[in-house]
């Protein structure tokens, strides 16, 4: 056991595989030698050698295609999107190729290719820093989509997802790379080191995809999130003192939708959670299966607190964040009798 | 307006070009742009040539084959003459190929098909100089390939028809084969990603100090995605040994290859611009097109790095069954092509060196045709689009994950009542 | 008055938007001599010159750049994607620019462009020629979606998006085009001609965007739907003898929620059609809304009924095309007392 | 395992190659790959000169500035004092206003800056060939073109602080400017995008029979991503109006160019590879940067086509000040740099002519100083983005679309609350 922030986590998964399986490569804009912008990579061109760790052209859609390429060979190919809002000159390479490669071919040739891609908003980074497009990849047939809250989480998913023979979008709420942030940007920082989920196992472990976490545990309402929003949900639990079940997807697709529908089952209750924008995201898809499978159930409407259907604007972060305040109101609407 | 501050000044005023090609349906064919040099003329650099040593040849057409049939020139291949019979008969059988499937479309056995007819060198041609493991990254009208490596066309039929044969399992549009077995990767409907995914491939190859190349092909339409420039930049930098080639067939659909630029410049041009040693090759001589493969395929054995071959030929045939290209071109225009016929190319140069006589060329044909109606019934009677047996609609929901994910399982309970 | 089937109407559009403004083009691949591949550009070229309608190299993302700088100049340019499957290459584009312009540069440029692409399947053209993305671009804030059902609409929506000052995505049903299908695909096919849709004005005129129509009224229930699904609904709605009202919504995003709210307050019951794969689907975004809406209102659960969450396998087109059949079925289900 | 067939063969295993730069931190910096032919040496061809007859002007490199601080050879550009005493300005003036915001980032006036220096000349030495009406469409990199067309410095300020003068409304990252009073086209924070809207936008004022070219920029990094190769096709095909310009600075954050593929070709011969002439320049001499723009320029207004030029020059800054160049380049790799400081060696060129002193230099330095002193108080004024006023939250919502639709009124209603 080491104490490890969320960047670590993910570090000391990929130099896992690397050690564990000579398929596993990784690569893309600055992962080489200098260890990626937010130096999740860091160290580990320089311990398992440039060809199996390698900076890459700028070219998102290359990336992509050189990943589905290897994989198609029998590699296990890790690429990192520098940033979730740079992942869309690579849309036709994943939509196209990578998520239908296993199904066109009749399961011949397969894709099993892991994109890591930092998301998410609250470092001043602007509508191109601060995106989170999960939801556009659900709506994808063949690809996994999974987002990690914690350091323990993060390492355990990533294995599974470069284990895995599908192609799995994986995506790191950057905001959490040094800290539960919980939305309180006005407050100090806190470090992941006194979180118990920093505990994180130095060698080999996974997390499952498909499997959701139950968080806190509660029976006046449910509240679904993932990411970042796990965090900014139970501050906004804690400060409302109404006794909600926390649920941490984890994986978004496939969706763990037994723990989901036990739940709001119990609690009657929901409210659904995400900081990407409010039309059409996963938060959609979560609010209609949750009342196709418990609409006897439902004692309230279903409230999704997400961000505004805007940009991520660089001056109104704190604005635009779906902070604890918000979601406060909606589980206090929820309760309403 | 939403434009800037607009200040006139004494400059002429701008215009931009559209580019149309010299001939449209009521013009005579007009293939006068395209500069025939005569075959023999092109030097043949050492494999270890570099974009630079390259770029005339670029601009330039190799041409092996001269109008007696003769192979002439530093590029005429050191060729044993039965691969060239085996070209013949793989060229004659995805023609007659090509014409069966054709037929069965017009009867309704299934919704679609692709010719490559006039192009048939290309992938034969290149296939008879790769070795049988390197693996392919083509586009639909390399069908050549398979045939080539002897793949079992009462397969290719069944997956044509969508039938309960069809690995693909009534999945894909008829002609987006996929086989393994083959090292055929499989088609993609959308244009260009194969091209970039050759490279991933070729470095994974190299990667595991594989000795197995790979080799793809993009038409000179799709050159303008952007895969063509992902996979140019990505084998440059990494010096990928992958061949990379555009089969310009002078046309995309109704647009000419003008549309994609190659008036500016050739599409083999585009090579050098990257650093890529690059050869423009008379696509439907059987052997400049061998040749020039050869070169290709070993330098990237020699880890000397990709190479970029622009395959000059002609799409005699409509784009697919649902074109038609008296719309956009003269009617004659393929019986103009200055190139010919690559069958009957390769047919004069066998005669030429005694190797074949009309005799044999015509019992070949009937044993081709015999062949293609043979597999054709075997086919038929596993299903046809229209009629017989088919996959069960249930195997729908296979495949899209590794293991089928409870969402999939409902709606296939879904389908079922 | 003419007589027009949906093709035809929307070359009429073009071809009024084309005489009306000088600073209308269209452009996209094989739309130019040749009229393109399903002949809705026929003859304009002709008519209005090749600096005005003309074919472009095979390259989305090129065209929908293209289609950016001329809209930021000044003109109103409408480009063809040769099939909605092939607008991935296009997405960055279309996300990071087109729909963002306007907003990152405060106001002073923007992209009034255009994107035509026909959509959906019934055509035997297998997974790439038969998606339908439109959930996608409803999740992007910035852009418009709008889908037409018949060739009235079809006309003066386009005629509005083509005036639009945002970008407009317009997804054409192909299996529209040349009648009103209502996915009794065994049955012989209705021409236009048949149906009071096919009523054009041979000039200018609009149709809204963001106006929902109302096809059928009825009191049992509320169907949702848009494109094809709209006649599939009708005949399911005929079949069944519920007295269901059918809303057309014509354009998804802005959505006309009052006529949807008020429609399902009145009856209670809701089925959402679209054709397009299921999870993150524009249906789930109208089953969340209408559920926040009307939730007291609510007897029944909503349902949904889609494509697979597959891709659009060729041979199997009529299993996975979401037909009158399963419309019926859903029917009768959210009826059930 | 996921692949084909293996038949082992004779070749030798196949290998990869990743690009390295020559040193890394702890070695001696080394740019002994940057051939530097003398000042002069370069032909000018006519404008009106095709891509074949540029080609090998793309490899070369063209210098006008020798070591004198001597203007020599055809490129030499027949430019009045006065010009190259606003270049120097606008150099100068570029470079204190980059070193001023970096202090306010430091200071949590701003969250994020990008300096340009030692780039200067890119930017500065290309608007002064250009006309005031031409559209432009630079990278985060090219602030001094604003500068340069005596846009208000404090304007952009107001920018960086995301301050209640802020004309993005607080909305963009820092540096992402636009003004189209300056005919500045919106910043992307997404690379590449521009390079190819570029060319839609001269096709635009082409079809308007306007007189506007429109120039755009591009990193060496980016000509990786697809819009560079849409660019250059469309640029092509269509001759539009346009010059194409790539800032080879050598390094794409900490990947330096040869991983964009500038080892195996210049970047200025990608241009040779589409037909476009092409131009490769000493992006750090003012005078042979203003001449090859000025060739560029009038090449399409006079409807002659395209033109890219690569601009050879160093980022001599961290990429931001996210950046730490130390942990991948020798921290005295920028002193090293051969083709100098663009500010000293106009500066040079200006004392050798004549028209320049040291005493004026300071004068100068001093006086743009000031001027920056006092816009940053008047732009602090207005607010940063660490304190003091900025827009209403509720403008946020504004400018999605040209009309709030309900649901954007709705959830403003909700921030409301
Ligand atoms: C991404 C994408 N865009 C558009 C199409 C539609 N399309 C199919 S074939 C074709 C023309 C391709 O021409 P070319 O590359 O020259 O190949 P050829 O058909 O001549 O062999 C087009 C535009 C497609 N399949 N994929
Ligand atoms: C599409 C996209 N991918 C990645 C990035 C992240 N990124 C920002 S700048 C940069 C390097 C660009 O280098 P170059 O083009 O050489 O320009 P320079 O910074 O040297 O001026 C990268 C990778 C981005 N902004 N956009
Ligand atoms: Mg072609
Ligand atoms: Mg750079």
């Amino acid at each position: 056991m080491a104490t490890m922030n969320m960047a670590q986590a993910l570090n000391s998964a990929m130099d896992t595989m690397l050690a564990r399986d000579p398929d596993v490569l990784i690569f893309g804009e600055d992962v080489g030698y200098f260890g990626g912008v937010f130096r999740c990579t860091t160290g580990l061109q320089q311990k398992h050698g440039a060809d199996r760790v390698f900076d890459t052209p700028v070219a998102e859609g290359g990336i992509l295609a050189m990943a589905v390429g290897m994989g198609a060979y029998g590699l296990r190919p890790v690429a990192e999107i520098q940033f979730a809002d740079y992942i869309y000159p690579a849309m036709d390479q994943l939509v196209s190729e990578a998520a239908r490669l296993r199904y066109r071919s009749g399961g011949e040739f397969w894709a099993p290719l892991t994109v890591r891609a930092p998301c998410g908003g609250g470092i001043f980074g602007g509508q191109t820093h601060s995106q989170s497009p999960e939801a556009l990849f659900t709506h994808v047939c063949g690809l996994k989509t999974v987002i990690p809250s914690n350091p323990y989480d993060a390492k355990g998913l990533l294995i599974s997802a470069i284990e895995d023979d599908d192609p799995v979008i994986f995506f790191e709420p950057k905001r959490l790379y040094n800290g539960p942030f919980d939305g309180h940007h006005e407050r100090p920082v806190q470090p992941w080191a006194k979180h118990p989920a920093s505990d994180v196992p130095e060698g080999y472990y996974n997390v499952p995809l498909g499997k959701a976490a139950v968080i806190r545990e509660g029976s006046a309402a449910t509240v679904l999130a993932y990411g970042t929003m796990v965090h900014v949900a139970l501050a906004a639990v804690e400060e409302t003192g109404i006794d909600a079940e926390v649920i941490d997807l984890r994986t978004l697709l496939p969706l763990d939708i037994d723990t989901i529908v036990e739940s709001v089952n119990k609690t009657g209750r929901c409210v659904i959670v995400h900081e990407a924008t409010r039309t059409s995201g996963f938060g959609a898809e979560l609010c209609a299966l949750v009342q196709e499978h418990c609409f006897f159930k439902l004692e309230a409407k279903i409230e999704r607190v997400t961000g505004w259907d805007t940009p991520y604007p660089l001056a109104f972060e704190w604005d635009y964040f779906p902070g604890p305040r918000r979601v406060a109101k909606a589980l206090q609407r929820v309760m309403e009798p | 307006m939403n434009a800037g501050t607009k200040e006139p000044l004494l400059q002429p005023t701008l215009r931009f070009h559209v580019p149309e090609p010299k001939a449209r349906p009521g013009h005579a064919p007009d293939f006068s742009n395209l500069v025939l040099p005569v075959a023999g003329a092109a030097p043949r650099p050492p494999v270890n040539a570099s974009a630079y040593d390259t770029r005339d040849l670029a601009g330039d057409l190799i041409r092996v084959l001269n109008d007696d049939g003769e192979a002439v020139g530093p590029w005429r291949p050191d060729i044993a003459v039965d691969v060239l019979l085996r070209g013949l008969r793989h060229m004659m059988l995805t023609r007659v190929f090509d014409e069966r499937m054709l037929l069965s479309q017009r009867q309704g056995k299934t919704s679609f098909y692709m010719q490559c007819t006039g192009e048939e060198a290309v992938a034969v041609g290149q296939a008879s100089a790769l070795d049988s493991a390197d693996m392919l990254f083509p586009t639909y009208r390399q069908q050549g390939l398979l045939i080539a490596r002897d793949w079992s066309i009462v397969d290719m039929m069944c997956q044509v028809f969508s039938n309960s044969h069809d690995r693909m399992k009534g999945r894909q549009l008829p002609v987006m084969y996929s086989s393994r077995d083959a090292n055929f990767f499989s088609l993609s409907g959308n244009l260009g990603t194969q091209f970039s995914q050759a490279v991933g491939w070729a470095m994974a190859s190299a990667y595991k100090r594989d000795r197995r190349i790979a080799v793809t092909w993009i038409g000179d339409g799709a050159t303008a995605e952007g895969d063509f420039h992902y996979a140019m930049t990505s084998a440059a930098v990494y010096q990928a040994p992958v061949v990379l080639n555009v089969v310009n067939n002078q046309w995309a659909i109704s647009s000419y290859q003008g549309i994609a630029g190659g008036e500016e410049a050739t599409f083999a041009t585009r090579g050098v611009g990257y650093g890529i040693p690059a050869l423009r090759v008379d696509g439907n001589d059987f052997l400049a097109v061998h040749a020039v493969t050869r070169w290709a395929a070993e330098r990237a054995r020699a880890n000397l790095g990709p190479t970029l071959i622009e395959l000059v030929t002609y799409r005699a045939a409509p784009h697919s069954t649902s074109d038609d290209p008296s719309k956009y071109r003269p009617a004659d225009e393929s019986s103009c092509w200055p190139l010919g016929d690559p069958i009957e190319r390769l047919k004069k140069h066998l005669m030429h060196i005694g190797a074949w006589t009309e005799g044999e060329h015509t019992a070949l044909r009937e044993e081709v045709a015999e062949q293609v109606r043979t597999a054709a019934k075997e086919a038929e009677s596993y299903g046809t689009l229209g009629q017989g047996p088919k996959h069960d609609p249930a195997t729908m929901f296979e495949d899209v994950f590794r293991e089928m994910p409870w969402h999939l399982r409902q709606q296939l309970e879904e389908l079922g009542t």
